[in-house]
């Protein structure tokens, strides 16, 4: 507790040193689109929509009642955190300067982020004010470590989540952001990069494979819950995650479609597209487990519209509706079989199965983007080739390779120092009661 | 005085308090319970973990009564319970050593 | 199962064939202005709200328990299922061609949808790309035969309720919207249209009384619930109720002011008639509940909100705030008694009210669009008119026999051969347990 | 009930009279751009969100499970109520004419209001058509009373906070808003106001001390609830107090960032100082309960988020982001003490702490509004000093003593008349049966 | 060795518990039931379709005690319990046969 | 006839059940309970207003059995409810003084 008092005093001098500082200059920008501007205004609270109530109704209805809140709790908690982190030193990390892998501390605190959009050339976000794409992006940050949480659920440390998100954020994320999209080493088209770089217009290896990834190996460093395989551990609400899967539907075209920046062609692409994959997905899984299961399954429909939802967002500028449709009916296949067969085969834990659905989505996206990008959608990008492919995968292998070493010595240094895992009288009484005081439903 | 316990299906409680009623029965206490017996559950599986589901969703209705109504109460929701198919439950029947209500303190088969 | 098995086959093998295929020309158009796309954009988004959470929620809340993940299945996959048959053909069917009654093949598989604006003439939503026109007029492809669900729901089999709604889709909705929306028989001012065709903003023929029928029809075919009349069907969870109905009102702003296809004085319009004939149906509802029932519902109070929206939404480009206050209000009135005598007095198991609400409250707004449509809020259209009075019942009138005379075969074609109800045994146990082996909440 | 049944009555009249009348005059501005309107548009629908479902999931969470559709009936209820007086007389009574404390009749009925947005000077919204103005003001006018309505929650008669929230609406809100944003007393800069007026962006005094400082009153006035400090009151289902806070945040954004009436480089700020002010709110209060409490709750996190919310609210576009941060921290520590330790000493009911975050959360942000503002993000307004700080102090006293000397009047006439609380018996069977006559829950 | 049984209402709860403790008892166990008695439900009422809710919620608490302790565990109950008002509930005793601690193995008082 | 009503913990039902199953009983009622005795609940806190909470869930099994069954039916749940922890819970046998079977009327031993 000593160490969270201090953190907070310094935060508070942080803030009291900032305050009369002039932040940005205010210039009115003539050029600016009010329709973009709206449009990214719109995009950001519905990523934000996302998070809570999208992923954290659709993560909580998944645990047992007595767990519900602190799966909530994760997602409500890290809107907070890592938008605090973010707007201290996440966006200048990811966005800060031309390194080839972070970026640098110019924007820290948010420093020299106009109003105008006439900004120099290192910065992103030509259609909108900085200050609006810093926030879109922001969003991105917060759900990601989310994402994650799905695969320790029911019985990691409230502090160690926490830590864990803010070190994973600024060592995992903002260098995968930076060299994705920051125009670093693995930005498709940026001199010098990785096999000419690699297509990612919402995230495919940035949240997805990044998480989903960092998300298995958290799983297995942490172990199983107790009575894994023994006690009965349906999800305790699935009218919440069917609800959250619907929210998280929505807010995606915030998070795809609002990756365009800007309200145009691309936009429009992509809105199209994501939902197209995510029908598809819905629907091929409810398919595949008519045939496995003998009855499509309520939560398979739901979990295939977000493996339609996760496959598509690499992908969402650069293919066409068709292709769509296949990327999504491919993603509720495979990521079927990720869930049902992986785990029990490797006997690992993923609780909430955030490496079945968005690692291997994820995955699957980004070498599809190699397939049906088409420049009829992006005219300044590259078509489908082997070469693209092979660039697309090398990019997955970088996430993959960062992800899974840096999650580990984060988790090592954790699990050291405070612990992972909560008691074993708290796993047994729940994370509500033992982790916050407090009770989901009181009858 | 007998309380007389009956593990019956959801769908038959409406039949069952209405018998008893006008079989001149004036009270009745349920509660929701699970049940275990000849009658199979299902399966249910999510994202490819199967679990299979033995307990069954029961309605219990607790009935005390005087040992003269004994027979009738049981006839009745005997009756009124049946469907004939596996799982129609059963009726439970013990001896109460005194029945008190709490708004009089009347107590034995005066407090019923 | 077979069917099944052949069915999802064919579909991948549609899409091997389609995926090199270039569908649409990009031609970047200077001339869309991103205020209307982000406004269409939105407005897409919101209708897919409605659906899931919205109607979701709404719907599920009113059965019992053992059926809430039957009811939101319905909606989440008909989000799949739709989605893909309307861009396969149901676009097409609606859009193509300047048929009379019905669309042609020219879009199949979205096939030469552009996203420039300067589109062929036979092809509507000038403001935005086709693709985004095709996107938002596809979120009422869904909705549409989900609001049928509410008059079968708890005893319907999944896979009867899936083909039909392909089916009626195809063959009732695909028609009523060419004619009403695609410039056809029904089209105010089209040519040789019936009686100069007929005004409908937003669905109040091709969504509500569509629904709200053959919805009626259905549930009269399939006959009463087991122990209608006897058992307890009180609403398991009326909270989700009142939830999805404020979801519903929220969506409906992008199902009414999207329906302009811009960000225009006509979207501003039907916002603000939107919001305030739902507010006087909501207060009008409670009132006649007050008089008849002694207290205000809370049930009622969400579904006058509803019956408002209804009732507005074939108006919504037409009239004006005051008239619009008038038509909330009646329709909440004249809700209330469908629903509660109606039903009483034929006996019919309409469970949810889809005919009470969709059916009544859609026929009242297409006539009363019919009296108070004037000139004032789209100076292109009529005044209202006893002639034009005339117009709006004929096309409620074809609307009606049309959705009743295909719904008829239809759901006859299904009886025979796959039928339409479940077993007893699932009915009993509920359609959670025996059509998805699942259960909603777990204590 | 006479009463009622006249009022609906009276209502029907109005509406018959007003029909076939002229109430605007459409008059195409080629001037509006669509992205203004979209971004007005939108804003509206999320205020409204924040209502219900948000409001209605955020309050109804906190109660116990017996008054839960109790509450979420308030909250929808008002959103037809207030809508509809709103459209009578509300508007007019607050942007009406040039009055120094109240609007005049000049737009009963919304006579008067164009499409057109070269507005006559009196009217503010010059962006966007008068219509949409009205609109999204209107979302106001239902949230504030619904924010009230938290105090008394679980005890008091519905017809009485219809009543109530009818009057107040009339006599405390309209004049509030004219005073404040319709450039009267209170307004910055306007002539002959109080001290040179106030700053208030998006409803620090107008919205929250206003109800906040009602709400304690009306609890004050009302008495505790039954059982008070020896029952078990805990929030039956806080599963829905975090999805209501969430969504809160997410609408937050068209509260705020729709207060700039444009989507413009003020919305832009004020949508980011938003985020990050209910971040910072989040995390604060979370750290002080893991000081003070020993645990973060997730009740605390989400209280904190709408601290963080309430207190940038007066700010949202006059504050950088960095003070925004601070305000959020503050924010969410003095409403924790506000919440805990106020209402322990003083033993008042506040059931739901309307007073402990709106009153105490609205009355910092006024006040830091005076410190933080800075030129730099609204060039035409004024610095923070001292001077400011008193200007805002004024108009929050000024707000203070209208709040409370009218809210009594007002609750005393109902006391008298028709009483403010339900039975005890009702009390004790709870809100839901005793007056809605319905559940929230069936198992 | 008795079981009593009372069927409360459920803002007595805190009452009867606090004063059983107070009287010495140990433990007890309570569950949620729904009663049918003199106590009349009310009516809701859907969209026009109306229901009869016959059954109040109502809390049973059980409390096993020796024959001892019987009468005042049972007068602790009813003062505690009372409101005067129909529908305050019923108390039942019955005879136990045994009682196991699962956690030592003791049998009979020794396991209270 | 005896019935065998055990207060046990949550995550010790799956095992009592296949306990009892291979025990050869055919089967159980279960209940959702909570209860009150030496394991103490917890303090819940929500905005400064602090709840103590007295009450642990148990889950209750009842048995129903014959007076031969009844040592191994207390044996085997004794077993498999036990963690050796404060809070395992208590098994309470009392008489049953008939047992009818809905379905088919057959009362007594047969019905079980
Ligand atoms: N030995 C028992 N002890 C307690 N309850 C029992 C016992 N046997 C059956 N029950 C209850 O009776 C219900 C019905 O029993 P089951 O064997 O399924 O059907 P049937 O009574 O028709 O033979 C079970 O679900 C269970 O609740
Ligand atoms: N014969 C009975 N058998 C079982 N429970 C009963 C019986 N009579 C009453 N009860 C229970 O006692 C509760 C209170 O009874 P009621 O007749 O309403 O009031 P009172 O006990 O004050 O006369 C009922 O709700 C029911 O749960
Ligand atoms: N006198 C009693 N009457 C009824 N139930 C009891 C009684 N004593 C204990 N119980 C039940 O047994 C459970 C366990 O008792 P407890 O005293 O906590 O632990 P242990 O049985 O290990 O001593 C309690 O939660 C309660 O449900």
């Amino acid at each position: 507790m000593r160490r969270v008092r201090c953190g907070s005093v310094l935060l508070f001098v942080f803030f009291l040193l900032l305050f009369p500082q002039s932040l940005f200059a205010q210039e009115a920008d003539p050029a600016t689109n009010p329709g973009h501007l709206t449009w990214m205004l719109t995009s950001s609270a519905l990523v934000l929509f996302m998070t809570a109530p999208g992923l954290a109704m659709f993560y909580s209805g998944l645990v047992r009642r007595k767990n519900v809140l602190g799966v909530m709790m994760q997602c409500l908690f890290l809107m907070g955190l890592m938008s605090v982190v973010w707007a201290l030193w996440g966006y200048s990390l990811c966005f800060g300067g031309e390194g080839k892998f972070i970026g640098n501390f110019d924007h820290v605190f948010l420093k020299g982020l106009t109003m105008g959009t006439e900004t120099p050339g290192e910065l992103p976000g030509g259609e909108v004010p900085d200050l609006i794409f810093m926030i879109f992006q922001g969003m991105f940050f917060i759900i990601t470590p989310a994402l994650i949480c799905g695969a320790f659920a029911e019985r990691m440390k409230f502090s160690a989540m926490a830590l864990f998100s803010v070190l994973w954020g600024t060592f995992v994320y903002c260098p995968l952001c930076h060299m994705v999209w920051g125009e670093g080493w693995l930005y498709y088209g940026s001199e010098g990069s990785l096999l000419g770089g690699a297509l990612d217009f919402a995230g495919g290896t940035v949240v997805h494979i990044s998480s989903g990834v960092s998300a298995l190996l958290a799983a297995m460093m942490i172990g199983r819950r107790l009575g894994f395989g023994s006690e009965d551990m349906r999800p305790h609400n699935l009218t919440y995650t069917v609800l959250g899967a619907a929210m998280l539907w929505v807010g995606w075209f915030g998070f795809n479609a609002g990756s365009a920046v800007a309200a145009n062609d691309s936009a429009a692409n992509a809105f199209v597209v994501t939902h197209l994959s995510a029908s598809a997905g819905a629907l091929s899984w409810a398919l595949i487990e008519l045939i496995f299961r003998g009855k499509p399954g309520v939560l398979g429909t739901a979990s295939g519209a977000v493996a339609g939802l996760v496959c598509i967002t690499p992908a969402a500028g650069f293919v066409q509706p068709m292709p769509a449709l296949a990327m999504g009916a491919i993603a509720g296949v495979v990521c079927y079989f990720a869930c049902g067969k992986l785990k029990a085969t490797f006997g690992y834990d993923d609780s909430l199965d955030a490496f079945g659905v968005h690692g291997v989505g994820g995955t699957l996206g980004a070498i599809l983007t190699g397939v049906f990008a088409t420049q009829q959608v992006y005219p300044d990008g590259p078509n489908g080739s082997v070469q693209l492919v092979i660039a697309q995968a090398a990019a997955v292998g970088v996430t993959v390779v960062l992800s899974l070493v840096v999650s580990f010595v984060l988790l090592k240094i954790l699990d050291i120092t405070i612990g992972l895992r909560i008691s074993q009288e708290g796993e047994v009484r729940g994370l509500d009661i033992a982790e916050h005081g407090e009770e989901g439903y009181i009858s | 005085m007998k309380k007389v316990e009956a593990i019956i299906r959801h769908f038959k409680l409406e039949e069952v308090k209405n018998a008893l009623t006008e079989g001149g029965l004036t009270g009745m206490t349920i509660t929701e319970v699970r049940g275990f017996g000849r009658q199979k559950g299902h399966t249910e599986m999510y994202r490819g973990t199967e679990y299979a589901v033995d307990f069954v969703p029961k309605v219990k209705v607790e009935v005390v009564c005087t040992d003269e109504q004994l027979q009738s109460v049981v006839d009745i929701m005997m009756q009124a319970a049946q469907t004939g198919q596996i799982g129609d439950g059963k009726i439970f029947v013990s001896d109460l050593a005194n029945i008190i209500r709490i708004r009089t303190g009347e107590t034995g088969q005066d407090a019923l």
